[in-house]
């Protein structure tokens, strides 16, 4: 019997390998993880005959569209016309040179299907538990009571210099958010430094003008401003006016605080949130006037033009910590030394990365973190 | 105070929750809605704008009130005058709007000449931050003056002239480089900042934005 | 060039004069020019959040039977409840969705391009290394690159006073950031003359052209 | 006070008066400076030099007015070259204001060669949406543009009977002062349908648009007002762009000397003191 089936099984091979099988294969399925938005079409084509065009064309319920014309017999084709909705099914059609059908072949019908989680971001999921992990820890570590310290940071220094300037010269403190809204976080990380400018001056009955130039960021400071002079014991000299919008407009705006930098000669000129080319003419006019300015954003292209003209300059990430470093407190630091060690594991990244690249190229480990599905 | 503190600083950590999982899902019904949500807080600048315009009126009709010198009550007047004049022809209904010819006119020929101007500024305000921020005080301002002064060599015709080739490489090599390098440390400081910021508003922790009780 | 065009040019040459004249010290003119402007670009603003929000995003998709915008438009009119002192803490309601949108959005965003991003496109570098043959000049500057960046991150450190080895380290990032400094100002620096020259062929041939027009030259 | 310590601490408004005059002067007085055509302006030119009469080339005008000055001198070389040589236009925006300032070109500009709108020339207008406007001109341009910016149908305009389709065009050209803009043309009408792309763009973006030239993705670049004066310098047409690279010229030496007398002033003075 065993003979019997393995003459049989001889039979079958050795006819395969003289008439090849006029077979076309033709496979779709979906892509995983992703919105139900693509479909991978494979197809792979053995002909005795001259093959001129193989025509693909994608049947979804109603019509067929032909989605590819191409003369390669082994190929594949993203087809990211689908959605999840519907149920699609492709057929293949393979003509000779005088353009009649020599074959044909349809597939099964199929289901984009939907995932709800994107295997391709993994990499910045892990990032994220990684880094807000160490920041609570930190968090928490400082609410135990661990003492803490952070470095001293000169341009958050001069706050108290700056204030106490304008006071003993009777004059006011001009404090400029940035020319973006509350969608921005530099303009919230100006905000908070906002509330313990707001209380110093409170604090030294200083004259404080704080124009916006975005609607909602009006609420969110003159809020701010008001439950500082609250904490500081002096509700009644906060008044309405001390944050007021000008406009929208980016150099009306400017045009606006340089007439009143000029007018007002402010002593000390806060420039801290988002800013873009206007950031040189504030600050060439507050050089002007001989005020105490002091910048902060993370905006690096205008970094120079704040270093060249101001006392006092917030760089990236220093804009950010100067809220924990004014207020001290100890869950505010606690974050900051978060933000260290985050710091700290992505040298490590990158140092370690960087070896394994070098020893073993083909590992490829920087796709890992640049091709983001 | 349910209202004032409880409700807002859950109504923070909902959406903030939102838009990390949209970030998460592909699904097409989910993912979407980071955008969208980005386009509802376009939606509530838009109102908010109306109270950021009666701040501007209530300031400049103070001034009006109090000014002491009669030329200033003009100046209120003119900002007062130009806002409604736009305003009116703008929201008017039908040919209101950008196609609407006095709107078009002051657009044109008003704001367009003043934004250009106020940009130009800056030509001027450069040449004076040249001659007098690059002074080699420091080590530090010496470095970026050294930096500055090879790099605007190396972009200008007048380099060439000098050097021939070698500025606009050289420039090229610390545009490319050194400059390249100290920019992606700064954008991921500065990422870091922001995320810390992020979980202090969501933890509750930073609540100086919404005011006190 | 019609009368109306005329009549604009005139008016807009004026004003750019008027900006100008703050360079010599704040005169009238500038201060007329800039209550104008503030006046006429509020109120542009706010037209043009009404006709490219208000009138596509909330009128249209209600007509459109989408009302999921009634969210945003309650917390909008919350807003405006800050008109009223005794109910103005409702506002609160719009800063916090607002300020939530940013958190959520900006945590992910600025994790994935300015970290995850980053820090694979500097060891991507890495990939095909070799100090010989025609990839040198590439790799060496790959080690340059790879050291600003750690470099500079060090001076970013806040928990660790900048002395001893660490405090060297911070230095040099320092240094380096300088340099990165320097960089991008003589990058844009001569870019910004061009504004200028911009202005000077406004006056001279839309302002003045004008004047003759005006005048019947 | 001594000569170095006046120059040390003089009055920023001298400052601003030398600057001023150093741009002033070369414009008033059309000052030119020739500038020697480099390679990746030379090699628009010979494209568009080697187009036949009835070739149809597609024109983008995608900046705002704060770019006018780097941007405009471009398009209206082009446009001049493009007419010169009977080469059939067709312009579109894909920033609101560039309709407007195309307008300007075209008008001076068909008057001169006395070209007629539909036949020698097609403006679509401004459609928001970017890389999306250009992706669906790939299919058809009907798609994008139902109508031209006066609002007649496609099909009843000469010019565009024969052409439909993005890649009906010889040549698409993008004036871009950012995004949306060139880098969507590259990445589309370029890398998807083969349409040959040139383009012209802000000096500061330069650099970036350098890496698609180098490429071969883009076949020519003009980059800031440099880039418009080499173009008027091959056409022998001496416009804004050549007045402008003087301008910019002296004024680029005016900050190198004021940078070193900056330094000498406080050098001297420091020496003094010691």
């Amino acid at each position: 019997m065993r003979k019997l089936i393995g003459l049989v099984f001889f039979i079958l091979i050795i006819s395969y390998a003289i008439f090849p099988l006029n077979n076309i294969t033709l496979k779709v399925n979906d892509v995983p993880y992703d919105d139900g938005g693509k479909l991978v079409v494979k197809w792979k084509i053995s002909l005795d005959k001259e093959v001129e065009n193989i025509r693909i064309s994608q049947y979804n319920g109603e019509t067929w569209t032909v989605k590819k014309n191409t003369d390669n017999l082994n190929d594949s084709m993203k087809d990211n016309s689908v959605n999840y909705k519907q149920r699609y099914k492709y057929k293949i059609e393979v003509f000779d040179s005088e353009g009649n059908l020599i074959a044909e072949k349809s597939s099964r019908s199929i289901k984009p299907g939907v995932a709800f989680y994107n295997m391709g971001k993994t990499a910045v999921l892990i990032g994220l538990i990684i880094i807000s992990g160490l920041i609570m820890f930190f968090i928490n570590a400082a609410r135990r009571g661990q003492k803490l310290k952070i470095r001293r940071i000169p341009a958050l220094d001069s706050i108290e210099e700056a204030v106490g300037r304008a006071t003993e010269m009777g004059k006011a403190v001009l404090f400029v958010p940035g020319i973006l809204d509350v969608n921005n976080p530099q303009t919230i990380a100006g905000v908070m430094v906002l509330s313990e400018v707001a209380f110093k001056t409170a604090k030294y009955g200083t004259d404080l003008n704080v124009p916006v130039s975005k609607p909602v960021i009006l609420s969110t400071a003159s809020d701010t401003v008001k439950e500082s002079y609250l904490k500081a014991g002096r509700p009644d000299s906060f008044n309405d006016d001390m944050v007021n919008y000008v406009t929208n407009d980016q150099f009306g705006y400017v045009s606006h605080i340089d007439g009143y930098m000029v007018r007002e000669k402010p002593a000390a000129v806060f420039m801290l949130g988002a800013f873009y080319a206007e950031s040189l003419i504030l600050a060439e006019t507050g050089h002007s006037i001989g005020a105490i300015q002091v910048a902060g954003t993370a905006m690096p292209s205008q970094i120079p033009f704040f270093i060249t003209t101001c006392d006092y300059v917030l760089i990236g990430e220093e804009l950010y910590a100067a809220s924990a470093y004014l207020s001290r407190k100890p869950d505010v630091l606690g974050a900051l030394k978060g933000q260290d060690y985050s710091k700290l594991i992505i040298m490590i990244i990158l140092v370690v990365g960087t070896i394994l690249t070098i020893l073993f190229p083909d590992l490829d480990l920087s796709q890992w973190l640049t091709n983001i599905g | 105070m349910f209202l004032r503190r409880q409700v807002p600083f859950f109504i923070t950590v909902v959406v903030a929750l939102i838009m990390i999982i949209a970030y998460f899902t592909p699904h097409p019904t989910i993912s979407p809605v980071r955008n969208k949500l980005q386009d509802w807080f376009m939606i509530i600048a838009a109102f908010t704008m109306i109270v950021g315009i009666l701040s501007l009126i209530k300031v400049n009709i103070k001034k009006i009130r109090t000014a002491s010198a009669g030329s200033d009550k003009i100046y209120s007047l003119v900002t007062l005058s130009s806002l409604f004049i736009m305003i009116f022809f703008g929201l008017l209904p039908g040919a209101g709007g950008i196609n609407n010819s006095v709107f078009k006119f002051m657009f044109n020929h008003v704001m367009v000449p003043l934004q250009a101007t106020m940009f130009s500024l800056l030509a001027f305000y450069i040449a004076s931050a040249s001659f007098r921020a690059f002074r080699a005080k420091s080590t530090m301002a010496t470095l970026l003056l050294i930096t500055a002064f090879i790099v605007m060599l190396g972009r200008v015709p007048f380099g060439r002239f000098i050097s021939g080739p070698h500025l606009s490489n050289i420039t090229e090599w610390i545009m490319n480089v050194v400059n390249m390098a100290g920019q992606r440390a700064i954008l991921i400081g500065a990422a870091l900042g922001v995320m810390a910021t992020s979980v202090k508003i969501v933890l509750g922790i930073e609540r100086s934005h919404l005011g006190g009780e | 060039m019609e009368f109306i065009e005329a009549i604009g040019f005139f008016i807009g040459g004026f004003l750019t004069l008027f900006i100008f004249s703050f360079l010599y010290k704040d005169n009238p003119f500038y201060k007329f020019a800039e209550h104008l402007f503030v006046g006429t670009s509020a109120a542009y603003w706010l037209v043009y959040m009404y006709h490219n929000v208000i009138i596509p995003d909330v009128v249209k998709e209600f007509i459109s039977g989408n009302y999921w915008p009634v969210i945003p438009v309650i917390l909008g009119i919350f807003m405006l409840f800050r008109l009223i002192p005794s109910v103005s803490h409702f506002s609160r309601m719009g800063i916090a969705f607002s300020v939530g949108i940013m958190a959520g959005y900006n945590i992910i965003l600025q994790l994935e391009t300015n970290i995850v991003r980053q820090v694979g496109a500097t060891i991507a570098r890495f990939n095909n290394f070799s100090l010989t043959g025609s990839n040198a000049a590439f790799s060496v500057n790959s080690i340059i690159i790879l050291l600003v960046v750690l470099s500079a991150l060090v001076y970013f450190f806040f928990s660790v006073e900048h002395k001893g080895t660490i405090g060297g380290i911070a230095k040099f990032g320092m240094w380096m950031l300088m340099i990165t400094f320097g960089a991008s100002f003589g990058y844009t620096v001569m870019a910004r003359i061009s504004l200028l020259i911009g202005r000077v062929l406004y006056l001279k041939d839309s302002w003045w052209g004008s004047i003759e027009y005006l005048l019947g030259i | 006070m001594n000569f170095w310590e006046k120059i040390n601490n003089l009055d920023r408004r001298i400052v601003y008066l030398i600057i001023g005059l150093t741009v002033l002067i070369p414009l008033l007085f059309n000052i030119i400076l020739e500038v020697e055509p480099t390679k990746p302006v030379q090699d628009i030119y010979d494209k568009i030099d080697s187009l036949e009469k009835d070739d149809v080339v597609l024109v983008s005008f995608d900046y705002a007015a704060s770019s006018l000055p780097e941007l405009q001198p471009m398009g209206e070389a082009l446009i001049q070259h493009l007419f010169e040589k009977d080469i059939k236009v067709v312009a579109m925006a894909l920033w609101p204001v560039g309709v407007q300032l195309s307008d300007n070109i075209f008008n001076v500009k068909s008057e001169e060669y006395n070209k007629k709108y539909g036949i020698d020339y097609v403006h679509l207008g401004y459609k928001t949406g970017g890389m999306v406007v250009i992706d669906s001109m790939g299919s058809g341009i009907e798609d994008a543009f139902p109508t031209d910016k006066n609002g007649n149908k496609l099909n009843e305009l000469k010019l565009m009977r024969n052409v439909n389709k993005l890649d009906d065009f010889a040549l698409a050209i993008s004036l871009s002062a950012g995004d949306p803009g060139l880098r969507h043309f590259v990445m589309v009408a370029h890398d998807r349908y083969g349409v040959p792309v040139a383009g012209g763009c802000t000096a500061v973006s330069a650099p970036q648009f350098f890496a698609y030239y180098s490429s071969g993705q883009m076949l020519g670049l003009m980059g800031g007002l440099r880039g418009a004066a080499e173009y008027e310098s091959i056409i022998e047409k001496l416009g804004t762009g050549s007045a402008g690279m003087a301008a910019q010229n002296y004024a680029h030496i005016m900050i190198i000397i004021f940078i070193i007398v900056g330094n000498i002033s406080m050098v001297v003075l420091k020496r003094k003191k010691k």
